[in-house]
């Protein structure tokens, strides 16, 4: 696949924002070309955000993705907002602990992981961002774990290199869902 | 049944737009009351400003015109020449009021424009992601102050009360609080007494609010009740500044 | 019709906005139109109107917006500097759809520049009044006669369109005397159901915003607005064509350096040249069809204008850059002389002849 | 016969400001409701105990709650 | 060359301007733009810099004029309402002959308008940026890495040619993130011996200062400076072109849009049509060489914007009205889609082949 | 032969452009003698208003900057910031520092901006022609309150020094006046002070000035010292309104 | 003479900015085109003012009379600034009083009307610039003296009424100089 | 021998300040000159009287007059 045109969505605090850098990240270390975008404005405060990525072979053109290959969504809003949008063949990431499937569509393939009921079990509260992402991972392979660990090391900020470790369980413990 | 409170019918149906436990709602509420308690919905044209309570406009349910940041007392008094019987009022954070709308704030006082001003001072920038204000205390970190507001290079808080009071035109000026329920009793009486004296005719009034902003400030909304009475009181004095009735009565 | 009487430009146009039913004005000094508050100051205690100085420019502009809000006829002037410190409350104004009149007597620039007359706020007024996609309707009066009657004129449009009016002067046309009559008219200013003015429990609360969250709502409204515009620019031009029958050199100018162009021609045509003057009367919307007709036999074009050459580009579209277009200009507060002029009507038509 | 608290569970943003301030402890915020907009709304849990003091409604910011008196 | 980091537009721009020498930042706060000021807040401090809040953004553009003065390098940073507010600073700083760094994070207009992405600011910024015959460089980069290498470029030619630079970019650009790295380049600040920087008993006492009383003296003044216009416009426009050799149809388009133009032609390619882009990078000076260049081939042109359409006219222009010049764009903070301008080039295409 | 009294190195030899018997000159006489006296012409930069003091920066012999009218604060404010070893002053009139630099004023005076401000009042635009100013006082007659300065309409003359005393970042404002031989040698004393804090790093000094504009007063030069003294000082007295040296001293 | 264009100058309060609009206003009872432009800004304070008139059977173009056909100067300045640009043939008229003409042209007619002596010794203190007006109708018969009482009328403000006669007086006065 | 006051009589406006505060009502207008700006300069009537207290040049706004003590 030449391309990813991703949407992560959920509401603020879910590190929605944060799960897109680390795939961006992921996509540069891999030399690839990726841009990533925020949903901004008051919109964001108490409501929903979201974030486009794109990772690509070439220059980016629109870092809006308005037709996304893959769908993280986080929250029953966000699902509802975006699963029409999906390209047909997509995959589509929800947390299902959060996300009561309301509309289901035959033609993407719908990956339910219940991470934020995970999270908790597994002491990795506040990380079921990155349950999704190994989710994402295993089912689109757009990188190496190698990459994405390195990735995760460029975007968790030094003072929260304690958990780093954390993250990485959280993103294999995805993998396997 | 009797009804003890309910929501203020100078309120529309529109869900407010602040964060969870954002006493901004409060503020509105107390406006609100206001001014249906005394009866002038009809002929009350509010202004609203640029900051989170930009679209007061669509939660108050009297006439409503919204101002370029900062320039609310302007549009105010260009409103009050323009309609004689107007209650007009304007709804400012202390962004809009005490950064870029010094010198129209100065002037609507010093002028004695026949306006009420509800200044929230919540010493912070909401709408912008949290911002320094002029009114953010000293040490206080902010996006625009990330290692505290350093006095030496960023200068001092403004006392908005105190400042306005030196002026001849102002006809009241109280500082409030919105932190506790007797507290919002006072800053009723307060905001209302503000909008006696416009129908009166006796000219400028304000009314600062000491307002939380816990998206903000990073504290729950109830950590914010207490961060508000805890650093802020102590350097914004509550209490009146000015009161030409007072004054007068003397 | 009543009396002539002399009047400076810029209190001709102080009255003539009392007589359009205008009781609100709010300025703040500058030279060269300082008269108009003066005038002001003294008439609007005596019918009843409000002049207020304020504070600033930037704070007049918000009082014609609030006043405006409210549903009255209500003015503001000021001069280049003033201007751009008004420009966001302007883009307010439009995005608002309110109606008012702003003066622009224009000085040198940029900067605080000098005194003297000038032309080189065109751009500023007919592109770029403010930010985002916004205009403001321009009129150009060449004489304190015609300045009477556009203010009529841009109060009465500005209300049908919904649309802020700005007269474009300078300060020659401000600080000049010259015979005037008022016009004995009736006015009705339109119906304002969208004032926010007190609903008096009587109808849903009106709200004044430029505010749209959601850009879908923001280009709905930029594109209804824009429709407006196509209505004043197909409906709206005004233009002055003089000796252009047979021209082979036609001169566009506006304003006080229409008024040297003119008498360039004269000249000319007394020296036995074929030139002709446009001289548009508004600026946006550009009179396009008055230039195509008044240029059909010209060869050349040559715009005289007091800056750089701002609505050359202007002439050159409105032509679709089909015949070469020359510019003669002044800046700085130096008024171009009819000599000057003529003289480059001589090398142009010289050049054609060739 | 009790006094009656209402809470709009939809306008509600579950900021707890109501439960900080009720002198009887009554008012609480529901952990297993969801509304619309992902809060969990604030409920009286004793109704009984309250003596309508109103409280919670005054310092509720968006005006959620209505209290009425037998 | 260093390490490729993910890095917003805004934080880039912050970034590169401390490595260009910039030490002195006044801002105040809005939105798209506000991490310019946030990034800034936090690393002046650290390379000895000043970052400072201004009370408004006229004070702030005042700010800028006097440390500009003093001979520092010096920018500030806002989004469309916050730019009108600062015209009559940006008129007085070019007036004053001044260098520094103004950003325009453009958002949808007019009045407050909304906070999503637009490039409705283009006429103002080009055209007006305030009263008087005065102009700004715009420059109008389209990637992260782009607006890095633009900001170096500008402090540079600022002080070269004493003329303000602006960057216009919008929300979409300011927020995202794109791999950047930061050239590492010595920079040399050009000699100031204009400053007013104190005299030290060792020089007569400078002034800077936009007032000239005397008319001529004003002429004077902006006839050099069109001078250094005309240097600028002969030496410094830049623009890409893609896939321009062979086009039909060629699309213009900067910044943001050039983005989705860019996906669209490329989609376009890939469907036969022969269709390329020309990106200006500068605004003003307007590239039109290189539009005749890459338009040598084409039929139509399509001119991509968020707007309502304001390039528009500067592309006719350059093209002498000598080729059809048509308009796709969206304004108020919707961002085009690249299908939208495929649809569009094929409309066009179809209409060229017929 | 010793000099008693002669015209300032500081000063320029260009020909004030002032009307005759206008006492802006005299305050740019002090302005310059000050400077002089404490050896810092060098370092220091002034900033001129937009007013009949405008082409100051011909008539100082430091370096000069004309700011937009009402910002020279925010002028002296970069200049200040990129010049940390200079010596920053501003010169403004009343319509310039008291209506539309109010803001600017109130925020480099808040935020101790290590500046120097002299600011002549003298009660009315003189540049433009005589119109109203904030501090024109009640029932005064100017081009723009033609009928006298009516409070109920144009508001109350504001009082600089006494409303910016209440800002914690000012660290010295006193009102002086130069309408005689006694009174011009307090004021030198008041603005070399001002300069001394400068120099010291105090922060924001103001120093009003009471200054005649017999043009636009209609009076003779020697009457306008008059009407200043009789009308002027009543209302505006002079002294100091905030000296955190004395503080300090106490 | 289809157009008169002329020059009035002085020191500020000389009244040459009035003495123009007395002559505009003939002008205009005339049923003639006219303008009337004076120098404005700070240079008129303590300097010199100046006004612009012109009176012509057709519209006025330029106001800003740059050869003037007159030339009406009460101070030396003034007299130095403009008489260059007289045109040949040109009236210059001066209050001889104050104007020590060091230039001479052959090709201009020059009055010299000792007008403030004048004035002083008549008891017209302060209106040498009607004597001047007076000397200026006589000169160049630009209107009858009915039209000139006509448009004094109109240009003394009602307040300063009792003055008209005064005036009146002054320019008869000039016109016999 | 007297002291000296020099008047710069190009640059003095007439403007009376300094005849204003003399305590020796020494220096007047002197209403026969007239300066190439076209007014009436200050001068000293009799020189012998002249204390040099310097009033006159204090309050001289154009700084037209020096002031020299034997
Ligand atoms: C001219 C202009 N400058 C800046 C902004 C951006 N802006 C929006 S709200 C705001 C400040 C809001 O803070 P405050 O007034 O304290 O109100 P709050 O949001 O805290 O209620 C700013 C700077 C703007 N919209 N317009
Ligand atoms: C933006 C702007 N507004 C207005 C003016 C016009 N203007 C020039 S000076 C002045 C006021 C001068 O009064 P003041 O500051 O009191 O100084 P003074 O002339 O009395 O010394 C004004 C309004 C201007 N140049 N720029
Ligand atoms: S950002 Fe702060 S002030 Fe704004 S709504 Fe949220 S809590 Fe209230
Ligand atoms: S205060 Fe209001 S919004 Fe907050 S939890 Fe209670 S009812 Fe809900
Ligand atoms: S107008 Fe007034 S303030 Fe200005 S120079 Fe003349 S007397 Fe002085
Ligand atoms: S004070 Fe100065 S300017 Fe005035 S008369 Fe005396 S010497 Fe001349």
């Amino acid at each position: 696949m030449a391309s990813y045109n991703m949407v992560f969505a959920g509401f603020g605090g879910q590190g929605v924002l944060f799960t897109g850098k680390v795939v961006a990240y992921a996509g540069l270390i891999d030399g690839k070309e990726v841009s990533w975008l925020p949903s901004y404005g008051p919109e964001m405060r108490g409501g929903t955000a979201n974030c486009s990525v794109c990772i690509s072979d070439l220059p980016v053109g629109s870092p809006l993705v308005t037709e996304p290959d893959v769908l993280i969504a986080m929250n029953g809003p966000s699902y509802d907002k975006f699963i029409d949008a999906v390209k047909p063949g997509g995959v589509v990431i929800i947390d299902s602990s959060l996300v009561n499937p309301s509309k289901r569509r035959e033609d993407v393939t719908l990956c339910e992981v219940p991470a934020t009921a995970l999270s908790n079990e597994e002491h990795l509260e506040g990380i079921a961002n990155m349950i999704l992402l190994g989710k994402l991972l295993e089912s689109t392979g757009f990188a190496s774990m190698e990459t994405v660990e390195q990735s995760v090391q460029k975007c968790v900020p030094a003072s929260k290199a304690h958990l780093l470790e954390h993250n990485l369980r959280a993103i294999r413990l995805g993998m396997e869902q | 049944m009797t009804t003890v409170y309910e929501k203020s019918k100078m309120l529309t149906d529109a869900p407010m737009s602040y964060c969870p436990g954002c006493t901004h709602g409060i503020i509105h509420k107390l406006v609100a009351e206001s001014i249906s308690e005394l009866g002038v919905e009809g002929r009350t044209v509010g202004v609203a400003p640029v900051g989170c309570s930009v679209m007061a406009y669509n939660f108050f349910a009297c006439d409503m015109v919204q101002a370029p940041h900062g320039r609310a007392p302007a549009v105010a008094t260009g409103l009050a020449r323009a309609l004689p019987e107007g209650v007009i009022f304007t709804y400012q954070g202390d962004g809009d009021l005490a950064a870029i709308g010094t010198a129209e704030t100065v002037h609507a006082a010093s002028r004695g424009e026949n306006i009420v001003i509800i200044f929230v001072n919540n010493a912070i920038y909401g709408m912008t992601g949290g911002q320094m204000a002029p009114t953010t205390l000293p040490g206080q970190v902010t996006q625009t102050s990330p290692y505290g507001r350093d006095v030496k290079t960023a200068g001092y808080p403004i006392r908005i009360c105190e400042m306005l009071a030196t002026l001849d035109g102002t006809a009241y000026a109280e500082r409030v609080s919105v932190n506790s329920v007797p507290n919002i009793r006072k800053a009723k009486k307060a905001i209302k007494k503000a909008f006696e004296n416009q129908i009166a005719g006796r000219g400028f009034s304000i009314v600062e609010v000491l307002s939380t902003c816990p998206t903000n400030w990073g504290l729950t909304p109830v950590e914010a009740l207490k961060w508000l009475e805890e650093n802020m009181t102590p350097y914004y004095p509550l209490g009146v500044y000015k009161d030409i009735t007072a004054e007068e009565g003397k | 019709m009543a009396e002539r009487i002399l009047m400076k430009g810029n209190e001709a146009i102080a009255e003539a906005a009392i007589r359009a039913g205008c009781r609100h004005f709010f300025g703040y000094p500058i030279t060269p139109q300082t008269e108009v508050s003066a005038y002001l100051a003294k008439r609007m205690p005596k019918v009843g109107g409000c002049f207020l100085q304020a504070e600033s420019e930037v704070a007049a502009i918000n009082m014609v917006l609030g006043a405006a809000a409210a549903g009255v006829r209500v003015m503001t002037s000021s001069s280049s500097p003033g201007i751009s410190l008004k420009s966001e409350g302007i883009s307010y104004i439009i995005g608002s759809d309110l109606p008012c009149v702003i003066l622009n007597i224009q000085r040198g620039g940029p900067g605080l520049g000098g005194i003297q007359p000038s032309q080189a706020d065109y751009n500023q007024a007919t592109k770029a009044p403010g930010h985002g996609d916004a205009h403001v309707m321009v009129f150009a009066p060449s004489t304190v006669q015609e300045m009477v009657t556009c203010i009529f004129d841009m109060f009465d449009l500005s209300e049908q369109y919904r649309v802020p009016a700005m007269l474009l002067g300078d300060g020659l046309l401000g600080q000049m005397m010259e015979p005037v009559e008022f016009p004995d008219v009736k006015v009705t200013p339109a119906e304002k159901p969208w004032a926010a003015n007190g609903h008096q429990n009587k109808r849903e609360h009106n709200v004044v915003n430029s505010l749209y969250l959601q850009p879908d709502q923001l280009e709905a409204k930029n594109i209804e607005r824009f429709e407006r515009y196509a209505q004043i620019q197909a409906n709206e031009t005004r233009a002055e064509a003089f000796e252009t029958e047979d021209c082979d050199v036609l001169v566009v100018a506006y304003g006080a350096s229409s008024r040297i162009a003119r008498s360039a021609v004269m000249n000319a045509r007394a020296q036995g040249l074929k030139v002709g003057l446009l001289r548009p009367i508004t600026l946006w919307p550009f009179p396009k069809k008055e230039l195509l007709k008044a240029s059909k036999t010209a060869k050349d074009i040559l715009v005289v204008e007091m800056s750089m050459g701002q609505m050359v580009d202007d002439v050159k579209l409105a032509l679709e850059c089909k015949k070469p277009v020359h510019f003669f200009g002044h800046t700085g507060g130096i008024i171009p002389t009819p000599a000057e002029v003529l003289e480059q009507l001589k090398t142009i038509a010289g050049g054609a002849a060739k | 016969m009790a006094n009656r608290v209402t809470v709009n569970e939809q306008i509600c943003k579950g900021c707890g400001l109501c439960t900080s301030v009720c002198p009887k402890k009554i008012m609480v915020i529901d952990r297993d409701k969801l509304n619309a907009k992902g809060y969990n709304p604030a409920t009286v849990s004793d109704i009984e105990k309250c003596i309508a003091c109103a409280m919670c409604a005054i310092m509720c910011p968006d005006s959620a709650i209505k209290v009425e008196k037998e």
